[in-house]
């Protein structure tokens, strides 16, 4: 299957994107890791790329940093083709997904090394890495050995190390993946934050739709080698493009069905579903999706009744988890089950395993893909 | 993974070309040349067989190989049996610092050259020694005793040299051994025995072999230790390659008492890989 | 069996008496007031350290003439084996370690292979091979070819024929554990191959280069077989010592045997204290 | 990427090995015996000649080994045995032919010179003059082994692990003598002369359990037969007397069979780069007052004419109590030894030593 290549809908053509890819193409062997993928990224974005592990955006990544060669195709910065530019020539830096912090140095030294490559006087090194230090809240650090760092810490100075350096562009390949979770919260805020005051363009990588979503002005999703789907997170999360745009992209129920019409699929339990088809097939095979919080719960039927599809259910069992908590509900005769999110100040708060409940939930909220 | 070969690839691949042709193979092949020549006249040599034939009609030749592979072999076995225990009592007995300290001790005459640690012993054994004076001291024995100068000392002193080769890596296999897996055998009811031969032994078979073959190699290779603790009656073949070719500068016969003793030792070892199971390259890289 | 028995700990207690009893009687005995090493105790004396000889005949070992030049011979040795041990070693990890050519695995394998030679028989066989070489190219450029014939270059020859193996797994061993990411940072942040080699890649190596350069120096320092057939007309220390030994027992020689063993401790504990930096 | 940084380390390793090897001639590199070359010796040549002396101490083997092994480099001047540079030179080639124009013939004893410059020629020409001479015969504790007269009562009953002999072929060709035969008349037959080694072997195998040890280094034999560990030893004449100055009951006996003569030469390597200087080291050692010194440290008895007369009296009184006229006149003089019978003899010995 050939689609167009797709791209953002928010570039201003006025001026030269930061980085464009044109068809770029990588092969291992018959297997393309990267297959044919275009975009661009405006000044001062922050793009991610979100994809499965193994989907070929670390590949796609080490072709920006220079660690690759594309087999097609060309990879430009600032209008400038970066065929033939070694990696120590790119106005790209990159935070590694370990970080690679050298062990040896010192943190000063590490976010100098940059700068001494560059021949930088090494007053101003040290100028500017003071500077860059503060600006990161590491300002008494210079002379910590980087072993002695926290993991937020250590973090902030592998950007730092890049940041010094004032590139184009900053690649970061997975560089919350080894946080624990509360820390990575806090470091989703911090890099939000640190994009906004330097204002350098950022291409991050990731496997968490979370980190794309929360940080990203544009998130390209991912999938064997391709881009599925460019966008604003809330497009994304709203208007998938694909089934695996709409699996991939926030949490959500989904069904193998069969197309009953065209806007219309049956569940293999019996059950039809109402919904809003993408794509252009009307028979045969069809994926269904629906959102947990796009399921209405009602504790009797007549709430419900401006719904498109509706259903008497059993609770069978309440996952609790604060603001986040759902029910897992089985629809009597349907034969099917699903998650609905279940809201703790309203009338089903208490509800228990075991109880009755009406449920339903727009046609509109309902998204069938052929399969 | 780097598919094109730049000029630096050629550029370290020259190192170990020469090092490994020009220092090992061709030597070798031009000691197997050597050792096929045959002395018919004043500077004068022939292909022939005779050097081996000399061996095989000499009786002292071949004897002494005999003996040097069967000494060889037992003073393998002998520094395994002494050296288990320590390696055990290292890797699980002991704890914390005192286990580092055990280990380290253990390390530390090594680095005492061969030769010195061979003069202890001959101080220690020789008949106005310090044993011999212990001995008479304690009324132990009436007279001086002579200690030095036979096979005895000669094994004591293989063995003590082979010990740190074969504590170090018994150790190392030893530490990864989980004890529970010991506890879960005596659970189990297996007995002493049962658990040292089924799960302790086992366990640490690397460590073992690659122990094994250095301590054999370099017990076989030895020459220090026989020369001066070894009797009027004892030679090490070895000495029987130096004595061709400093001695008797009879190269070509020295050259193939050399290819005899390498065969002898390869085939050992390789026996012994064979035996217990191991490859040759994952335990020379762990010894 | 896992709280030790008392006749296990007798027994590891006998086994580093038995371990330590040799070294302590040649340590004891460099200070017997006597012409040889053994009971009774004669009194102690430096004699056999910085004696001029005018006591027992032979001067201490610090004045000792031949002694020190054997002990020049060896270090003359030791420094260009301990060098070259490192720089071809390194050279060989970064071969086996970053590049993919066919027989590399036989490569890799031959390199294990001076382990188990005896060390006598690579003596003999580089002995026999140097000669022939001499020999031929000695007639053909009609010079003399000295490096070719026993003596100093040639023991250092032998000794990193086998010295180089052990080099090469050290070195390797560490630079297998290196993350590569870091040379694509260093990279990423500017900096050539070069310099990446140099400000990353060797100061992680250099622990491991160190460490094999130390053992490359003592193992060239004791080594007695290959350096005994190898050997010119100068001999290092042991081999030197060997023929002291076989003229007979006397103190000098305990007395040289402790300087070597301080000495050696010395290399040791500098061994050991770079390797704990590493970890 | 590593290539500048290795290629340079190698090349410099390379250049270094080079030089290491290269240039410096000047010193004499002698290969010599223990005691040949005294420290006072060597400095008052230095300082008449201003040439360096580079002393390496070695045995009749090792000489010709080393001088083989190196195609005869690596040494100036070296001071083999006179019946062990025919066969070697035949053989190896390791020494060149002296040119005695150099050398100042009157400084020798004249029947000497001319039975060694007899004994070392090889197609006419000639690679060796005498320095130092010497005997070998018995050393026996006359108190506690009264009956020691000849080689062969080393091994007789009583003496249990107390006798002494070098695993060399000395003590081959000793008890060949003691039993009666010749082993120099059969030389150049080698079948005969290996039945001849084979029988000597087994006699010495018999004799093993008298052996206390082999010795090899002097200082062992010496140390033993002052405490009386060892009674008799086949040895060196002024070993004995030098044990006689100390302990009277020690004598150095000529055996009924015959002491063995042996001559230590001056050779120079085929492949000597200080000829100048060996030539010099060579007159300058045979002058009288130097052969004297020199000979007195050896212990043993020079070719230079007219040292004798500077030698001590002591000497003197020993030599003539261990060589009556008739002694002197059965001294055995070895006779050059040709290529292959050092084989013959080599084996016998390695047999005895391992004890098959």
């Amino acid at each position: 299957m050939r689609r167009p290549p797709l791209r953002g809908p928010a570039i201003q053509m006025t001026e030269i994107a930061d980085l464009s890819l044109v068809r770029v193409t990588k092969r291992f062997g018959a297997h393309a890791a990267v297959a044919a993928v275009e975009f661009d990224v405006a000044r001062g974005a922050f793009f991610s790329i979100l994809g499965p592990s193994g989907c070929g955006k670390t590949t796609l990544m080490r072709m920006i940093a220079g660690f690759e060669t594309p087999d097609e195709g060309d990879i430009a910065i600032r209008g400038a083709s970066m065929r033939g530019v070694p990696a120590n020539r790119r106005p790209v830096n990159m935070v590694f997904q370990n970080l690679a912090l050298f062990p040896t140095m010192t943190v000063g030294e590490n976010v100098a090394y940059g700068l001494a490559c560059r021949g930088v006087a090494r007053g101003e090194q040290e100028a500017r890495v003071r500077a860059i230090l503060s600006r990161v809240g590491l300002g008494e650090f210079v002379d910590r050995r980087v072993t002695q760092l926290s993991g937020g810490q250590r973090q902030r100075v592998a950007i730092a190390r890049c940041l010094v350096l004032e590139p184009t562009l900053l690649l970061l390949d997975e560089p919350l993946g080894a946080l624990d979770l509360k820390l990575r919260e806090h470091m989703k805020i911090e890099l939000k934050r640190l994009q906004a005051d330097f204002r350098t363009t950022f291409v991050y990588i990731t496997h968490d739709q979370s980190e794309a979503l929360v940080m990203s002005d544009q998130v390209a999703v991912m999938n064997r080698g391709r881009f599925e789907q460019v966008g604003s997170p809330r497009a994304l999360y709203r208007d998938p493009a694909s089934a695996f745009v709409a699996g991939f992209v926030g949490d959500t129920n989904r069904w193998d069905a069969e197309f009953a019409a065209a806007d219309r699929v049956r569940l293999p339990g019996g059950a039809l579903v109402a919904g809003r088809r993408f794509g252009t097939a009307s028979a045969g095979p069809a994926t269904c999706f629906v959102r947990p919080e796009s399921v209405a719960l009602a504790a009797d039927a007549a709430a419900l009744a401006g719904l498109d599809n509706r259903y008497a259910g059993e609770v069978v069992s309440v996952l609790f988890d604060g603001a986040n908590s759902t029910l897992l509900v089985r629809a009597l005769d349907g034969g099917f089950e699903l998650r609905a999110t279940l809201p703790q100040t309203g009338a089903l708060a208490g509800v228990e395993k075991g109880a009755r409940v009406q449920f339903g939930w727009a046609a509109d909220a309902a998204r069938i893909y052929a399969a | 993974m780097m598919r094109a070969r730049g000029l630096a690839f050629w550029l370290l691949l020259l190192p170990p070309v020469l090092w490994l042709g020009l220092l090992v193979i061709v030597p070798h092949v031009e000691i197997a040349v050597l050792s096929f020549s045959e002395r018919v006249g004043p500077r004068l040599y022939e292909f022939g067989f005779a050097n081996y034939l000399e061996f095989l009609k000499e009786p002292l030749y071949w004897r002494t190989y005999a003996r040097t592979a069967i000494m060889s072999v037992l003073v393998t076995a002998i520094t395994l049996v002494v050296a288990f225990p320590v390696a055990f009592y290292i890797a699980k007995a002991a704890q914390g610092a005192t286990k580092a300290v055990l280990f380290l001790l253990c390390l530390l005459p090594f680095w005492a050259s061969e030769l010195v640690r061979t003069l202890g012993w001959m101080i220690l054994l020789r008949e106005t020694g310090l044993v011999s004076a212990l001995l008479q001291a304690t009324g132990l024995a009436a007279g001086p005793v002579e200690l030095l100068y036979n096979d005895g000392a000669v094994i004591l002193g293989l063995v003590y040299g082979g010990l740190l080769f074969m504590v170090v890596p018994l150790v190392n296999a030893l530490d990864s051994l989980d004890f529970s897996l010991v506890e879960a055998g005596f659970d189990l009811g297996g007995s002493r025995i049962d658990v040292l031969r089924r799960i302790v032994v086992p366990h640490a078979m690397p460590g073992i072999v690659a122990g094994s073959i250095v301590v054999f190699m370099l017990t076989v290779g030895n020459f220090v230790t026989p020369a001066l603790l070894g009797g009027k009656n004892g030679l090490w073949f070895t000495e029987q390659i130096y004595a061709q070719f400093i001695t008797r500068f009879n190269w070509p016969q020295g050259a193939a008492f050399g290819l005899l003793l390498l065969v002898l030792s390869s085939a050992i070892v390789w026996i012994g890989l064979r035996l217990t199971g191991q490859g040759f390259g994952e335990t020379m890289r762990r010894g | 069996m896992g709280k030790p028995t008392r006749a296990w700990k007798l027994y590891v207690a006998c086994f580093y008496l038995f371990l330590f009893a040799p070294l302590a009687v040649v340590a004891v005995f460099a200070f017997n007031a006597g012409q040889y090493p053994t009971p009774p105790w004669r009194g102690f004396t430096l004699e056999w350290f910085v004696g001029t000889g005018a006591l027992f005949g032979r001067p201490g070992v610090l004045r000792d003439a031949p002694m020190l030049a054997s002990l020049l011979a060896s270090v003359k040795v030791a420094l260009p084996v301990a060098g070259l041990a490192v720089a071809l070693g390194t050279a060989n990890a970064f071969l086996l370690e970053r590049h993919d050519f066919p027989g590399k695995a036989l490569l890799a394998n031959v390199m294990l292979w001076p382990l188990v030679i005896p060390g006598v028989i690579l003596g003999i066989s580089i002995l026999a091979f140097s000669s022939r070489v001499a020999n031929g190219l000695e007639d053909m450029l009609d010079a003399d070819l000295d490096f070719l014939r026993p003596g100093l270059p040639l023991v250092v020859a032998g000794q990193l024929s086998f010295i180089l193996t052990i080099s090469t797994l050290v070195i390797s061993a560490r630079l297998r554990r290196f993350d590569r990411s870091l040379e694509e940072a260093a990279r990423d942040l500017g900096a050539s191959a070069w310099r990446t080699l140099v400000t990353v890649t060797l100061p992680y190596l250099s622990p491991a280069m160190i460490g094999a350069g130390l053992v490359a120096f003592l193992m060239s320092f004791e080594n007695f077989n290959t350096t005994l057939i190898l050997v010119g007309s100068d001999p290092p220390l042991p081999v030197y010592m060997y023929g002291q030994m076989r003229e007979g027992a006397s103190p000098a020689i305990n007395a040289v045997s402790l300087v070597l063993m301080l000495g050696t401790a010395a290399i040791a504990t500098l061994f050991a204290l770079v390797q704990r930096r590493a970890d | 990427m590593t290539n500048r940084r290795f290629n340079l380390a190698l090349a410099g390793a390379l250049a270094a090995l080079c030089l290491a090897t290269g240039a410096e001639a000047q010193p004499l590199r002698l290969l010599t015996w223990a005691d040949y070359a005294p420290k006072d010796i060597v400095d008052q040549f230095t300082k008449e000649t201003g040439i360096a002396v580079e002393v390496t101490l070695s045995n009749n083997e090792e000489m010709i080994s080393k001088l083989r092994a190196t195609q005869g480099s690596g040494f100036d001047l070296a001071q083999p045995s006179q019946d062990r540079i025919l066969g070697p030179q035949q053989e190896f080639g390791i020494y060149k032919p002296l040119d005695l124009a150099q050398i100042k013939g009157e400084q020798f004893i004249a029947s000497m010179l001319e039975a060694t410059k007899k004994n070392t020629t090889v197609a006419g020409k000639v690679y060796g003059v005498p320095h130092i001479w010497g005997t070998d015969g018995l050393v026996v504790n006359t108190k506690l082994a009264p009956n020691v007269k000849d080689y062969s009562d080393l091994c007789g009953a009583g003496l249990e692990n107390k006798v002494s002999f070098r695993t060399k072929r000395p003590t081959l060709i000793a008890f060949a003598f003691a039993a009666g035969m010749d082993p120099f008349a059969s030389y150049g037959n080698k079948a005969a002369y290996t039945a001849m080694m084979e029988k000597v072997g087994a006699t010495l195998a018999a004799c093993k359990k008298n052996v206390k040890f082999f010795w090899e280094g002097k200082d062992p034999l010496l140390a033993g037969l002052r405490s009386g560990e060892i009674v008799a030893a086949m040895a060196w004449d002024t070993g004995g007397w030098k044990l006689n100055g100390e302990l009277p009951d020690i004598k150095f006996v000529a055996p009924k069979a015959g002491a063995l003569g042996w001559i230590d030469t001056f050779a120079i390597p085929a492949r000597g780069r200080n000829d100048k200087g060996a030539y010099a080291w060579i007159n300058f050692n045979m002058r009288p007052e130097i052969a004297a010194k020199v000979a007195a440290s050896a212990g043993n008895f020079t070719a230079s004419k007219g040292a004798d007369a500077l030698t001590q009296g002591k000497l003197k009184q020993q030599f003539q109590e261990s060589f009556p006229q008739a002694a002197i006149d059965n001294i055995k003089w070895y006779p050059a030894v040709p290529a292959g019978i050092e084989d013959i003899e080599g084996k016998v010995l390695d047999r005895l030593k391992a004890g098959s």
